[in-house]
């Protein structure tokens, strides 16, 4: 099934919480979907005889620049019919939030809590959001654009991005 | 009878353990010998890999992504190095993907060789493992040869090589590929076929099909689920299609499909195709060609992304790319394959004993400097 | 009856694995191992083709510099992912002659300073292909731990990290001749920003008070521009819009101060490296090239032992 | 033998005014000190052996810069281990901590009293010297419950259970099976024991194929009892593949985990000690002890022509599937064939019994050992248990009753 059907039938389904359909700009043509309803397409999308997308790829933040709103991306892969979709969501900067589809996904449980330890984006529903890869004490969030590390982390020099 | 007042007991396995593959952290709650509840801490190794990209030329990428799993550091330059150049729509020469191609089923054999090895080390087995690193020398010698370094190579660059095979380069292989098949039937007689392994291995942490996908487990992996997905077949990148080889999948030999014995023997029947297919780009490698030429100068893809997907020999290797058009990427993520591999430890390493979620932990392969990155 | 079986396959498989190991263990001579000092791993020479140098082959060890053939492009320090190369240089006078190289290359730019440090050095190569005249090349010794390499004034900052023995200078310029031309740069800068000042305040008189703190301002930027190229710890910030793989001159941006030394202070001084930078140990790391044949002709006779390897062994 | 000694002692004539019985107790001393000697040099010998053996299975070649060969390295390891810095961690039981490892090696340096090296050589021939051994050595597992406990390590402890466990577990089909012998015998003496296993006659009493009236010649019984045994006896002294209570790639290192430098080097001397204890109550139990294979002077003669016919035959048979040539069995039993043959003195040395026999038999057990230990994955705890409970204990109840049976077709004793 191509990303175009896919998106006509989202837009059907779900109105106005899809918003539009990217394809220039991108090698893998993108949905952007409402945050707050990113859980139930996936669903939607996983569970539907059509679509049967059973497999996240990959979940990955996104921060453009020092102003941008962040953006999450759901790469998603149906190992049934092997077709592709891409999913984006867009959530503000002063209070990143969006679904947590760890519980349709157990993979996206990882990812999340990957994408909170990096941005900080907030995924609603998670089981257990927590820092993965960072100290538990970590502050900030070290891939936003205007992140800038503290000098010390515990009596340790943190080493300057040059 | 008053029942006996018995608590479950928490067991952090590692950060420095024997057994758990690097810096791994796994918080078991044990019940006596059996193992309730399992929760790998991860991050030990984490290098920022990411945050360097976004502060690095695209070029400069390269050496870091070898860093990220240093068992299979080829693999990872040649997934890298194709989604720049699927951005860019660089065309490569002929000799360039046959070269590509045999480095990186080279490496497979010798990410595999390690895999096999280890795990034999981890059900207590020591002399296999020597073996197979006396193979992977081998293949590492090649690596040598042609790149200069033996375990991170920065040999794939982006439209290109780095420099041209030596000559001499494709007979010494076809010495190697001779010799192989032969080792691996010693692998076979010394540990695949052994008793006390297959009472080791056999039954141990079956993965359904189901769970597999759920997880997102890729790879080997999830081929001894039974699960036909090896992104060399279902999406032939580079020049994968022109090779006739049989994907391996688990069929439950010796116990149930998906269990650790059939991750472990997928693993062993991999290296033969890959042999296959090395075998048959020798045959094909043109002899002409400069694998220079379609180095671009200046290395700026388009506004845009892209996410592409490679088969690493630990599973499906993506990278996130985003470009604004300048000559620093804007973000680069890795999916790194035994980051969902591991997650799934959990879910299949439950209720069984201390040394089966070592057997588990084992049969899934993992490699700490890529989960963590 | 699957239990009998079980047995059986157990015994028949557990001697199958018996056999491999008693194989081996009966023919000690297929063994592998090297004995690494006495026999070291044979090096695959091959040139690969970066200009005429013999000793550049596959093996990425060392990082060395011809520095007679540097002409101070510093396209290795922009190509270096981990900014572990750092190079100072001043600008020739106008009748000064500092030499050509092999190309046959003027030399225009002073290197007064060429460290890399080979403790954060990743060997990825990636800093030789850049090289227009093909001086800085990774050599196969491996072997350089050492605790006698040239100690550098190691700033306060980098200090904690304690490996001041693996940053090796490779300019030839004594640390007088430096101090010499750092002042010198540093005179000549704050000359130009003197006469920029008075320019800018002569220039705009009327707009008296706004006009001289943009020429403050100004004095002051230059002031740290000249200040960072003589803080060898502290490089240059990455110029981002560098070409890829710059191979010919042409294309290099030089980005060095503004500063023209003096006349007199022209002449080369024809110290010796070892007499200067580290008074203490008298006999010291000879300089690059030097070590570069060192390291050749130490690998030779231990090649010849590797060939001797299989008499070595117990029977 | 203690009574030799003190007779001998007393034979001086600066020293015969010290009576009888302080000359007991001072042989008794030599004898304690010797035994542990040779527990301590055994152990250094059996290391640098066991890396060797180790390293040609695995095509390495193991320690080679100590010494020629490396000889020396097992001296160099054990003076660094004995200079190492004594660590008691701060929550350890600061008693059994200090007594485990003590306790471990005075029970199986103890065993070594009963043990004959040759006709004459042994300190204590006890009536009970069989059910002696037996029992001292299980005391080992109290010191290493010791040590696991007061280690108050996670690890320590579950190594602690794993080996109690096991070693519990695996007594009782070792007793049974050494029962089955001393049914044959009728007494726990291991002098008896060896004595009875004198002379040459028919494999399995019927088959006329002339060998050693060894044990494990006895009948079939006794020959799987000698591999029930073995095994049995592998997974008592936790060598791989049932060294669960100390496995490296699970608990870290066991029971152990916790202990350093002098302490460390008592577990690994206990370790040997018991391997040896093993090896040689196999060769006296099973092998005939420290008789010669060959019964007189003109045995040797035919066994070692014997021998060389069939390293013959083994060598053309490898060379015919391998294309490789194997000399060194041919080249070494041609040797010895020719100095039996040459040199009646050394061939009548050869026939007659002693230490150097005694070695040999120990010796090619330790050896099968290190072979199990380099080629085998370990296994699980259950499956241990499985192993212990479900074949070995069985088999080794049918073994005594076989030989029971066997004797009574054989004739050996009537009802």
């Amino acid at each position: 099934m191509t990303e175009q059907e896919i998106y006509a039938n989202l837009s059907s389904k779900f109105g106005d919480k899809i918003f539009e359909f990217m394809e220039e700009g991108t090698l893998n043509p993108t949905i952007v979907v409402e945050a707050g309803a990113i859980a139930k397409i996936v669903l939607y999308l996983k569970d539907d005889e059509k679509f049967q997308f059973d497999s996240l790829m990959n979940l990955a933040g996104h921060d453009a620049d020092v102003e941008s709103d962040f953006s999450v991306i759901y790469h998603l892969f149906s190992t049934e019919l092997k077709h592709y979709i891409t999913l984006k969501v867009f959530t503000s900067r002063d209070e990143p939030k969006t679904a947590s589809i760890a519980n349709i996904h157990r993979t996206a449980d990882w990812h999340e809590r990957e994408a909170f330890d990096l941005y900080g984006i907030i995924f609603e529903g998670h089981p257990d959001l927590k820092r993965i890869l960072m100290e538990d004490d970590w502050e900030g969030y070290p891939l936003r654009k205007d992140y800038v590390p503290a000098e010390f982390y515990r009596g340790m020099r943190i080493e300057k991005v040059k | 009878m008053a029942r006996l007042h018995a608590e479950e007991m928490v067991l952090n396995m590692g950060p420095q353990h024997p057994s758990t593959h690097g810096v791994l952290r796994l918080k078991l709650r044990t019940d006596g010998e059996i193992v309730s509840h399992i929760e790998p801490v991860i991050g030990y190794l984490h290098r920022s890999f990411e945050k360097h990209a976004e502060n690095l030329e695209y070029q400069m990428v390269t050496p870091f992504t070898g860093r990220c799993d240093y068992l299979a550091a080829m693999g990872s330059e040649h997934g890298y190095a194709m989604a720049v150049e699927k951005m860019m729509g660089i065309e490569l020469p002929e000799r360039v993907e046959y070269l590509r191609v045999i480095f990186a089923e080279l490496q497979r054999i010798a990410s595999h060789l390690v895999a096999v090895g280890t795990f034999g080390l981890d059900v207590g087995a020591i002399t296999p493992f020597i073996y197979c690193f006396r193979e992977r020398e081998l293949i590492l010698d090649l690596f040598e040869m042609a790149s200069g370094a033996r375990l991170l190579y920065n040999y794939i660059w982006i439209g290109g090589l780095a420099h041209d095979v030596p000559p001499g380069f494709v007979e010494k292989t076809y010495e190697f590929l001779d010799a192989f098949d032969e080792r691996v039937a010693e692998y076979n007689q010394i540990l695949t076929g052994n008793k006390i392994f297959i009472e080791r291995a056999a039954d141990i942490g079956v993965m359904t099909p189901e769970v597999a996908i759920n997880y997102g487990v890729t790879g080997p992996s999830l081929r001894a689920s039974g699960v036909n997905i090896d992104i060399r077949r279902t999406e032939p990148y580079s020049i994968y299609d022109r090779f006739d080889f049989d994907i391996p999948l688990g069929q439950g030999l010796q116990g149930t499909v998906g269990d650790s014995w059939d991750r472990y023997f997928v693993r062993v029947l991999e290296m033969g195709e890959s042999a296959k297919i090395i075998r048959q780009a020798l045959d094909q490698l043109p002899v002409e060609g400069d694998v220079k030429s379609a180095i671009p100068r200046r290395i700026r893809p388009p506004k845009g992304e892209i996410y592409f997907r490679s088969e690493n020999p630990r599973g499906e290797l993506g990278y996130y790319i985003v470009s604004n058009g300048k000559n620093v990427p804007v973000r680069l993520k890795m999916r790194s394959p035994a980051f969902s591999n591991l997650s799934v430890i959990n879910e299949i390493g439950q209720g069984w004993m201390i040394s089966d979620v070592i057997a588990i932990l084992g049969s899934l392969d993992i490699v700490l400097g890529e989960i963590d990155r | 009856m699957s239990y009998f079986s079980n047995i059986s396959n157990a015994i028949t498989t557990l001697v199958d694995g018996m056999k491999v190991t008693m194989g081996y263990f009966v023919r000690p001579r297929e063994h592998v191992t090297l004995q690494y000092p006495d026999e070291v791993w044979p090096i695959p020479t091959r040139n690969i083709g970066v200009g005429e140098i013999e000793s550049y082959n596959t093996i990425r060890s060392k990082l060395v510099v011809d520095f007679e053939d540097c002409i101070g492009c510093k396209a290795c320090e922009r190509a270096c992912p981990v900014d572990c190369i750092d190079i100072e240089t001043f600008k020739a006078g106008p009748d000064e002659d500092i030499g050509t190289t092999k190309n046959d290359t003027k030399i225009k730019l002073r290197v007064t300073s060429f460290t890399i440090d080979m403790s954060e050095c990743m060997f990825c190569d990636l800093c030789t292909h850049p090289c227009p005249e093909d001086c800085i090349h990774m050599t196969p010794d491996y072997q350089f731990i050492s605790n006698d390499n040239v100690k550098l004034e190691v700033t306060p900052e980098e200090r904690w990290r304690d490996r001041d023995h693996l940053i090796y200078q490779f300019s030839k310029v004594t640390p007088i001749e430096r101090a010499q031309r750092k002042a010198e740069a540093e005179k000549v800068a704050a000359a130009k920003a003197a006469a920029m000042e008075a320019k800018k305040a002569a220039a705009a008189k009327a707009a008296a008070a706004k006009a001289e703190q943009e020429a403050q301002e100004a004095a002051r930027a230059q002031d740290t521009t000249a200040a960072q190229s003589e803080n060898g710890a502290d490089p240059a910030p990455r110029i981002t819009e560098t070409p890829v793989m710059p191979s010919d001159p042409a294309l290099i941006n030089i980005s060095t101060p503004e500063s023209t030394p003096e006349p007199e202070a022209v002449e080369r001084i024809e110290v010796p490296l070892e007499n200067i930078t580290s008074p203490v140990i008298p006999e010291e790391q000879p300089a690059s090239s030097e070590v570069n044949e060192e390291a050749e002709t130490s690998i030779e006779p231990e090649d010849s032992s590797t060939e001797e390897r299989g008499e070595t062994e117990n029977g | 033998m203690i009574q030799l000694l003190a007779n001998w002692i007393l034979s001086f004539d600066v020293l015969s005014g010290i009576g009888f019985s302080v000359a007991w107790g001072l042989s008794l001393f030599i004898v304690a000190a010797l035994i542990f000697a040779f527990v301590a040099v055994n152990a250094i010998v059996l290391v640098y052996i066991e890396r060797k053996v180790s390293a040609f299975m695995q095509v390495r070649l193991g320690p080679m810069r100590v010494g020629k060969f490396g000889t020396l390295q097992t001296v160099a390891d054990a003076l660094k281990l004995l200079q190492k810095e004594d660590i008691i961690p701060l929550l350890a039981d600061k008693v059994l901590f200090v007594v485990g490892p003590w306790v471990i090696l005075i029970a199986s340096v103890a065993t070594f009293a009963a043990i004959p090296f040759s006709d004459t050589l042994l300190a204590a021939d006890m009536n009970v010297g069989l059910f002696y051994i037996v029992s001292i050595s299980s005391i080992v597992v109290l010191g290493i419950v010791m040590a696991g406990w007061a280690s108050n390590n996670k690890w320590s402890l579950y190594g602690a259970m794993r080996s109690a466990a096991q070693m519990i577990s695996y007594e009782i089909p070792v007793g049974i099976t050494l029962i089955a012998v001393v049914a044959v015998v009728g007494s726990l003496n291991l002098q008896a024991i060896i004595q009875e296993q004198a002379g040459t006659g028919n494999l399995f009493h019927w088959i006329p194929i002339p060998l050693p009236n060894w044990f494990i010649f006895h009948s079939p019984f006794l020959f799987i009892a000698a591999f029930v045994y073995l095994i049995g006896a592998t997974a008592e002294i936790n060598r791989t593949p049932f060294d669960i209570p100390e496995s490296e790639s699970e608990l870290v290192a066991g029971f152990m985990t916790e202990f350093s430098g002098l302490r460390w080097a008592l577990f690994f001397l206990s370790e040997y000690a018991n391997a040896t204890l093993v090896a040689l109550l196999v060769s006296i139990v099973f092998l005939g002890g420290w008789q010669s294979p060959f019964a007189d002077y003109e045995g040797a003669q035919i066994g070692f022509s014997v021998i060389t016919l069939v390293a013959i035959m083994w060598t053309l048979f490898v060379r015919a599937k391998t294309g490789r040539l194997s000399v060194y069995p041919l080249g070494l039993s041609l040797i010895l064939t020719m100095a039996v043959w040459l040199f009646p003195g050394f061939a009548i040395w050869m026939a007659s019994p002693g230490i150097f026999w005694m070695l040999i038999k120990a010796g090619s057990i330790i050896f099968m050992l290190m072979w199990f230990r380099w080629t085998f994955p370990r296994l699980r705890v259950d499956q241990l248990m499985y192993v212990s409970w479900k074949v070995i204990l069985p088999l080794s109840l049918i073994n005594l009753m076989g030989v029971a049976v066997w004797m009574w077709l054989t004739g050996e004793i009537q009802f």
